[in-house]
């Protein structure tokens, strides 16, 4: 059982042109900083992104974008990234929204296994055109797909050799789900430990979701959105 | 003048009930947190995978780890847990959450809800905007009565892209609390301080409904 | 925010006859032996049970079949139980068998809003007579439908005031998806602890899903196969 | 005389390689455990939820709340994990199980496979031997060449209700290692030590291939 990698430049050397790419994070928090970071180093163009955002100007998704290594991204929500827009609006970058909670269950549903399912979100709106459409107990759905994804990406605070991760707080986000519809599943940790560290009752995804894991480096940990209360309140 | 949004968030306040789950959107919704009532226990919940979601953090408190929906830093209550995306809008979808208080830019008479895209400007997504108004078992739209041009923004259809059909119960503007009726149309419920049921009925474009006397909102 | 309830006695009071109840456990491993045990003492009938199984002669579900409380039962297996044998042979009781994987996850799209889906569980067996057959990538599947019931009712190893729930080793089993999925979802569990207590990043089940909770009593735990080994191996 | 129950599991567990994920069925497939060979990583799941499913505990060491799938009491081998029964079969669904291990009552020679119920006689369930068979990428079932009677369990067709459908890749059974042709049959792999093809022949009601010499399994 060899899961471990040297670093990130190990994990994706083998990410060719033209890859779909999943990667966790919401917003800047618990993204594979160090998977992104390799991806450009590495010059992998064409890639169809699916993650819930696109990262910011100079962060996370948005240095691929500045690199223009990206070709398709599917999100639910993109609106942090000026360079993200000029792309869009000239024509370079295809762009699939798509509904948060049906983006999460498309993934997740990748990895049960379940080809299909049904939901309410988007019934009625643009979403719905094209889609198969069903009433069940009187109330209307939408059929959507899995989504799966060559590679899948994703950052843990700790991890074993063996693969299993713990999340920490909510970094769990997108990153769970898409651990497990990866074809080749690149998980990065804060912590790499030793199996049998990790109490089995506590881990978020089990070590047979996970093909490559290595112990990530520098984490910047950028905050998108700095809140603090005042000491009264 | 009607509420300031300060008020509008008060208002909505009025609507809680102890042990609700409330899931709050981005904008006037996320100050109700501010105006929960002594002695109630609200569990705010945050799609991207909180329940008992707290204040903001002291200086000291903060964590990138956590934050909320918004993106922004936040802390958790004692009780509360997190969980992935899925869950989160698997309990969404289910119906586990009690009240879903969002903003809009349309409503119209019969529930539809319109505030995720203009089109011709940029688009930023709808992030999970479409999931909540599809399945939440009650959602209040905190919003001003009209947009700054001040034309009504209770319409007879909405104009912009659809976030949902038919999903909302209840408005909460600077002017008034209407509830939309299932057969169709805004029934005025409450007017804001000092505002006339006649200003209300100039700035509603959708079928207004007024019954009897309209009582006026207690905001204290 | 009350949740706490005395007792199993309180906690299922108003269950009515004809109600369907969904139970965790698998085999005897966590199920909710006090909420078992008060639904014999109230004697409320004509029940819909699902479980994974239909507990031994003497314990677990089998109590409430040794009192005909049971009317019909869906489950994977239930090969454990002369009595079930009897009652059904004999046509006292209705019994819809159902694939393990089918029955976890119908379970788990209900407490998940998502009213149908598709699996490949029983395709071209008579498990998918009447079911509606449909093919994705060349593969065949079938739809099934989300699973609920008017009660859920679980053990778990700790549970807060808020109706947060940890679960411990392999009680977790269906449990967890069964929490999700109940009009009314009632936790019993060994320890009734304070919100604050349970680590919220090892909570397994967050206490939105739960309705009423009470620290249990008694437990006995019985081992339906207890297997070891010798000293030498 | 054949392979015992004993020597099937020795043949099976060749089979196995580095870092495979393997579900065990209850039986002969259990024993595999018992035979994985010196050095290699075997995880074991149990559909009950376990990842990395440890030998049987010692009495001081047995736990009411761990059994593996068969309700027996287990352990758990450090780096493994547990989870609920909707993610188990999650994975196995998805493709996750590397490899499956079951014992069947008949075989056809299109890979259907039956092995849960006889018509008239008590029904118990299917448990999870539908799921497994239906997603498992790689399925091996371990079985007596011929039932009690001495009537061959390699059919043309089974006359069994089915347990699923074209998914039998090998068989390993006390006569014979055969695979599963896609385009349907029987090949011929290995004879069990002592056993002529002649005696594989007259026990193989489906269609068999032999292709040049068969070599004889070696079994230590």
């Amino acid at each position: 059982m060899q899961k471990v990698v040297a670093n990130a430049d190990a994990a994706i050397a083998d990410v060719p042109d033209n890859a779909t790419i999943m990667l966790g994070g919401f917003g800047l928090c618990g993204i594979p900083e160090n998977c992104i970071a390799a991806l450009a180093r590495k010059g992998v163009k064409d890639l169809t992104c699916i993650s819930n955002n696109a990262g910011v100007d100079n962060f996370g998704l948005g240095l691929l974008l500045q690199t223009r290594q990206i070709k398709k991204m599917m999100a639910s929500y993109v609106g942090e990234n000026a360079e993200f827009e000029r792309q869009l609006l000239s024509g370079e970058l295809e762009v699939d929204l798509i509904p948060q909670g049906t983006l999460a269950t498309r993934i997740q549903m990748a990895g049960m296994g379940i080809p299909a399912f049904y939901t309410p979100a988007g019934y009625g709106t643009e979403i719905a055109n094209g889609k198969e459409v069903r009433a069940f107990n009187n109330k209307m759905y939408l059929m959507e797909y899995a989504l799966h994804a060559d590679f899948a990406m994703v950052k843990a605070w700790k991890g074993d050799r063996y693969g299993n991760l713990v999340f920490r707080k909510t970094t769990r986000n997108f990153s769970t789900s898409i651990a497990k519809a990866g074809t080749i599943t690149i998980a990065e940790v804060e912590h790499l430990v030793e199996p049998g560290e990790l109490d089995p009752d506590h881990i978020h995804v089990a070590g047979i979701y996970v093909h490559r894991i290595f112990q990530g480096t520098n984490y910047e940990k950028r905050i998108e959105k700095r809140t603090v209360r005042m000491n009264g309140k | 003048m009607g509420l300031d949004k300060y008020g509008i968030a008060k208002r909505i306040a009025q609507e809680l009930q102890d042990g609700m789950y409330v899931n709050l959107g981005i904008g006037i919704p996320t100050l109700v947190a501010n105006y929960i009532p002594e002695g109630m226990t609200i569990m705010l919940q945050s799609e991207n995978g909180i329940l008992g979601m707290g204040p903001y953090p002291v200086e000291s408190a903060i964590d990138p780890d956590l934050i909320n929906a918004g993106k922004e830093t936040v802390t958790v209550i004692p009780g509360g847990a997190f969980f992935d995306s899925a869950e989160s809008f698997g309990m969404i979808r289910a119906g586990k959450v009690d009240l879903t208080v969002l903003g809009a830019m349309e409503v119209s008479e019969n529930g539809d809800i319109a505030n995720w895209k203009i089109p011709g400007k940029m688009v930023k997504g709808m992030g999970g905007a479409m999931d909540l108004v599809a399945s939440a078992k009650n959602i209040i739209v905190a919003m001003m009565h009209t947009n700054p041009k001040g034309e009504s923004k209770l319409l007879p259809a909405c104009t912009l892209p659809l976030t949902g059909v038919k999903c909302v119960k209840r408005i909460v503007s600077d002017l008034a609390v209407l509830d939309v009726l299932p057969e169709g149309g805004f029934k005025l419920i409450e007017r804001a301080p000092g505002i006339t049921v006649e200003e209300i009925r100039n700035k509603t474009l959708g079928k207004l409904m007024i019954e009897g006397e309209i009582p006026e909102m207690s905001i204290n």
